[in-house]
């Protein structure tokens, strides 16, 4: 395989294995040893993650989504991300990472329930080690960080038996780097050495305010100030981002302490669905970054210099059409839902004045039924 | 003069706040050349360029804390908190720093600080975007705290705000932004004044912001059924004109209090207090209350059933009468 | 059994809570070695090590943001605010995250964090160390809001709060930690209980925290001057134990709520407007209140008189005696 | 007097510009042009400020204060950064910054009111561009921030009139440097480049917690991350305080952003009159600091090198004796606050309902000292 990789480097600082065109580069660094069949599979996570992403645009405008958070153009760094996770890692969220959930095989319709308004997020974090979607800007740093605190507190990292040593991995945006936060976690990590890593999608906006808004200096580089390795990789190359993730999550569980990674990227849709980005940003910026796209590089590469089955992209494509069948038909019957939902999980012990509130609001639904009934 | 929506009517108020007054900035997250997310500031960078309209780093204490320090320089700053649920993060520099300064220094510092919250639910947003905390900024001494409820207060109340040389928190009811139109008055209502919006004499219904709407419509509801139900728009919700409750209920005989936010420890609670107090043998029937529950904001989906409705403000009406 | 001072029943209480589960723990600033300003954590770090007794970095967001964190690893973090005003930068946390993370995840995660904050004034201390922001808590759904007394029922409350797996703020009146001591009773009272401290059949007055003393001193006063008080402490602010309030105003016909916090939107409100509701017949006169004034807390020099004193509980008694 | 620098450097990464041993050294980017009689005019001040320490400590023995904080061991570094400052330019303090107050001119009577619990600060931050004490831990940071970018926007950066360029100066503490608010600070200072200077006493303890338990690597390190210069100087070293604060002040009024300063002192007394240091540090760490006093480099370096007055040292001594006086005597009677203190400047225009609260407490104080009376 080595033949395939070129020396080439275009920007000194961000970490790049795979060029746009697909070719393969070499990092002293981050030597990446992977077959064929792996970059096949991360090409079929690719695909599939912007399918689950496609569909959930279009429910949108269907009206069955009240609102989606696109991560189009981040899926190289989202995959990358979360496919160097082992199962016992830990990933903490913003509201982006629909990528990084496929990797922990959350089913795509439990995202769903959010953004159509039926829960507020309503799975278990313990199931797939992914915890629900965090929305206010910044605040799962600190609980992944906690998180990490009670990792050391089990013994979890530096015994070098893989199967216990733990890592904690944190998503966020470039937005949220300015955050109060996210700053107070990069003082608790360093502070107590922990096994995090927080994972930066710089993707160049928050919603309309260019990343300088935020920052005059690379964001990687703030991890230097509070006593930590920094590192900058092309977030849209899923195997730059693998391999720097694999690295730094190693580096976690081996005790060597917190790592902030910043993949560069773009974010190529709006916002969100509700947001207009005519209005503040060149679709040019966007024809520009269309030509690191983290998909094509990677079918470049298969379909140019990989031994892979001839009907591989087929079938990849069949398995994305299956996929979006399924959830739109079973996005439109997401339970809606009831009183319950609304009170029974406010407390553990539910206090009694708020029993007696429960019992007014399941009467006044029902009342509505009945009157819907009429 | 035409019909403008609130949206638009905050944004000629603010026009016309920093037409008036050179000390007059805006900031907050996003209101440049996207406009806000509501479009409330729509404009208002390209007219009055990037250091009076600032788009900040994504931090609310910082935006708070900076605007402190603006204030502190003799600017009249004015910050858009971009939904109800962010305002938390700069609980701090509102709670204990815009809040107490002008007292801290012994009256040597105003804090001329209008902290602008698009609040409220009904417009099926996610999770942190349909809260209702204005109870915690009208339980700290220090801060003045109202909610408008059509475009014309709107346009008027967001230039009083601003106006004032103390600290106001201004809610802004973010489902009726782009809801009906209205025609400016020509004068405004004093700020801290409530306002009988609809004359009645069978009960009294008070709410502010995005409840006054729903409490008219109730209003009407009942007036066909023969009950005329007298509704005040609050307008402030601190300092709060019990005087004007008061006459109403001491002839009314009856109160009902309307609001978005929890009722536990809401601003119906203080209201119910003080009418219980000062008009206590003009009560033909207790202070009634008709709030959200003391739950979290609940998944949009449920969000109508959730929140006080003609529904139930036309069955809490009922108990009242019928005590 | 020997008496405890209030801070020294917290101690053992910390100490038996610590010993009965080994994932409780706690944090804050300055609880190891020194002990915590207040000496509450006085030799825990040294019997349960730097990994039990954490002495954090100086950031309250941080300290509950992590807390968060460790609840879902596992564990029961004990979180100490320094003092009251403290708790702001951290409010966000708290609101957002503490009180919402369980309904968010439909019930699969539990937040068992306990927020120890010591508040209230009458120590001379400086601006924010005096602060009696409960009715800020008691305003978001998701959390539970306590406040001990004496030094039984706080040797009690927090073993039963740690314990509880739902999050608790758990208020403790910082003036009394070396006041009176007490012997532990051998048994709790349920936590989320009010408890009729004083029978009396004039007048039902309902205190919590710091101010149970001053209320069963002012009603020590008005026994010699022959009017028996009832006297409740509340316990709990959130959930409010209010069948125990109603039980006893409606034998009594009247009743007086008193807490440091100032009075308009405070704790006092919901309950006056509650018992009103439900109690509507049965009183006599207003439900009246005696709190604070809505300043922000004075300089140490006037906190005597601005606080909640007996002459003001008695001159109020008097009021709703005479009403 | 250049026979007197002397080109010994003990910790490379610290500005020193005299040793504990007073002797002056040089340092490349801190040329510092400055008279003996400068020298003697700050050796007056540290001496005075010092006293004011010690007259407060005493004051607190004796119930006339509530509590105080003192700066024994910090001297150097306030009054250096505190003579640093031009009239116009703005300072914002925390709590412990009496030698700063001195510096501008503030009356030390001024600043017992908060200590004394007569008043919460009570002064104006015109009269000497000075601000009212800030006790939320790096809440002033960014206060600071915000009036910088109000002399940005009053053009008084960079337009190379000395009277007219504006810089601001805010202190705090290394505990201080955990806080979201700092780091927020850091972030808006740096996206707008604005003229403020972030002045760091890293007294190595923040109450009892060391400085390891916020970071692990040295605090000025954490500028460079947000993309501004940090430097750490001698804080007890009173000449390298101003040299370096008033480069950065330099720097600032000049449109060249902000700088981070870590001045490296310790704090000599308890954290506050209420603190027992015995329960977390060891008296020999102080004893070891002792060796580096601020003061007494200044004094050896007048007496063996300086053509002063011979009868300075004494004049010194006496007007630090009458300063002493006048505190002991002016404190005692400083007004108590009354009902008016309380309610009158809670608001600019006072709500009716508050009005009628302060009628009502006016009534009560009245009532207490007509029971008082009799
Ligand atoms: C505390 C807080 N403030 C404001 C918002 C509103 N908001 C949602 S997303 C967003 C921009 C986030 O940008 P970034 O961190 O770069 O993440 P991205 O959306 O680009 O993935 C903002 C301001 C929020 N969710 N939380
Ligand atoms: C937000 C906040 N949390 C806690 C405190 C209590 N407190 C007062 S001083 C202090 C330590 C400050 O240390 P540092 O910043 O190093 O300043 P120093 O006191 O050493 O000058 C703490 C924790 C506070 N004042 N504000
Ligand atoms: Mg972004
Ligand atoms: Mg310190």
């Amino acid at each position: 395989m080595t033949e395939h990789v070129h020396a080439v480097h275009p920007e000194p600082d961000m970490i790049q294995l795979l060029t746009p065109e697909g070719q393969r580069v070499e990092h002293p660094d981050y030597p990446l040893a992977i077959t064929d069949d792996e970059i096949a599979a991360l090409y079929r996570d690719l695909v599939l993650v912007r399918r689950i992403d496609t569909e959930a645009i279009a429910l949108q405008r269907q009206g069955e989504l009240g609102l989606w958070a696109s991560l189009l153009g981040q899926e190289g760094a989202q995959i990358g991300a979360g496919r160097a996770l082992r199962p016992h890692d830990m990933a903490f969220p913003s509201y982006r990472e629909h990528g990084v959930a496929w990797c922990r095989d959350v089913d795509p319709l439990t995202l769903l329930g959010l953004f159509r308004g039926t829960n507020l997020g309503g799975f278990s974090p313990y199931e797939h080690n992914f915890n629900n979607y965090t929305i206010v800007i910044g605040a799962q740093t600190l609980h992944a960080t906690g998180y990490a605190m009670g990792v050391v507190r089990d013994g979890a990292v530096g015994t070098g038996d893989p199967d216990r040593d733990t890592a904690v991995l944190v998503f966020f945006g470039d937005g949220a780097s300015s955050q109060g936060d996210v700053n107070e976690s990069f003082v608790f990590s360093a502070a107590g050495n922990l096994p995090v890593v927080f994972f930066c999608q710089n993707n160049q906006w928050a919603i309309s305010e260019p990343v300088t808004t935020q920052s005059r200096v690379p964001l990687y580089q703030r991890a230097s100030g509070f006593g930590f390795p920094g590192v900058r990789v092309d977030g849209n190359d899923v195997l730059a981002c693998l391999a720097v993730t694999r690295k730094a999550l190693d580096d976690a569980r081996s005790a060597q302490g917190p790592t902030l990674i910043e993949a560069f990227t773009y974010r190529m849709n709006p916002h969100t669905t509700n947001d207009d980005p005519r209005r503040y940003r060149l679709a040019s910026e966007a024809e520009t970054w269309k030509l690191k796209d983290p998909i094509e590089r990677v079918r470049a590469y298969l379909a140019r210099e990989a031994a892979i089955s001839p009907d591989f992209f087929a079938s990849v494509e069949d398995e994305s059409r299956k996929l979006a069948e399924h959830i739109r038909s079973a996005s439109r019957v997401l339970p809606d839902p009831g009183a319950a939902d609304v009170f029974d999980n406010v407390h553990v012990t539910m206090p009694d004045e708020l029993r007696e509130q429960r019992e007014e609001f399941a009467d006044f639904l029902s009342s509505l039924e009945m009157s819907d009934a009429k | 003069m035409t019909a403008l929506s609130m949206a638009k009517a905050l944004n000629e108020g603010l026009r016309k706040a920093m037409e008036a007054d050179p000390k007059v900035l805006l900031m907050g997250e996003d209101i440049g050349k996207l406009g806000g997310v509501f479009r409330v500031t729509d404009g208002l960078q390209k007219d009055f360029g990037e250091d009076r309209v600032i788009d900040t780093p994504l931090a609310e204490s910082g935006i708070i804390g900076t605007a402190v320090g603006l204030a502190i320089r003799g600017y009249r700053p004015v910050c858009e908190i971009q939904f109800d649920g962010f305002v938390f993060p700069g609980f701090d520099q509102i709670v204990s720093q815009v809040a107490k300064m002008h007292n801290r220094s012994a009256g040597q510092v105003k804090m001329p600080i209008t902290i602008r919250i698009p609040y409220g639910g009904g417009i099926g947003a996610v999770e942190h975007h349909s809260e209702s905390p204005e109870a915690y900024f009208a339980h700290t001494a220090g801060l003045k705290v109202v909610a408008c409820a059509d475009p014309s207060d709107a346009y008027w109340m967001i230039q009083q705000a601003i106006a004032d040389d103390d600290p106001v928190v201004f809610f802004e009811p973010k489902r009726r932004y782009h809801a009906a139109k209205q025609e400016l008055a020509d004068e405004p209502t004093p700020l801290y004044s409530a306002r009988v919006v609809r004359p009645g004499s069978d009960l009294t219904l008070v709410a502010y912001g995005s409840m006054l709407t729903t409490a008219l419509e109730a209003a009407s509801v009942a007036a066909e059924e023969g009950r005329e139900l007298e509704v005040i728009d609050l307008r402030s919700v601190s300092p709060l004109d019990i005087p004007t409750v008061l006459e109403s209920v001491r002839r009314t005989g009856r109160l009902v209090v309307v609001h978005e936010a929890p009722g536990s420890f809401g601003a119906g609670a203080e209201i119910a207090a003080r009418v219980q107090e000062q008009a206590f043998y003009s009560l033909e029937a207790p202070v009634l209350r008709v709030t959200a529950f003391d739950t979290p904001y609940p998944p949009s989906r449920l969000e109508n059933e959730w929140l006080p409705n003609v529904d139930r403000i036309l069955d809490t009406v009922d108990k009242s009468l019928e005590f």
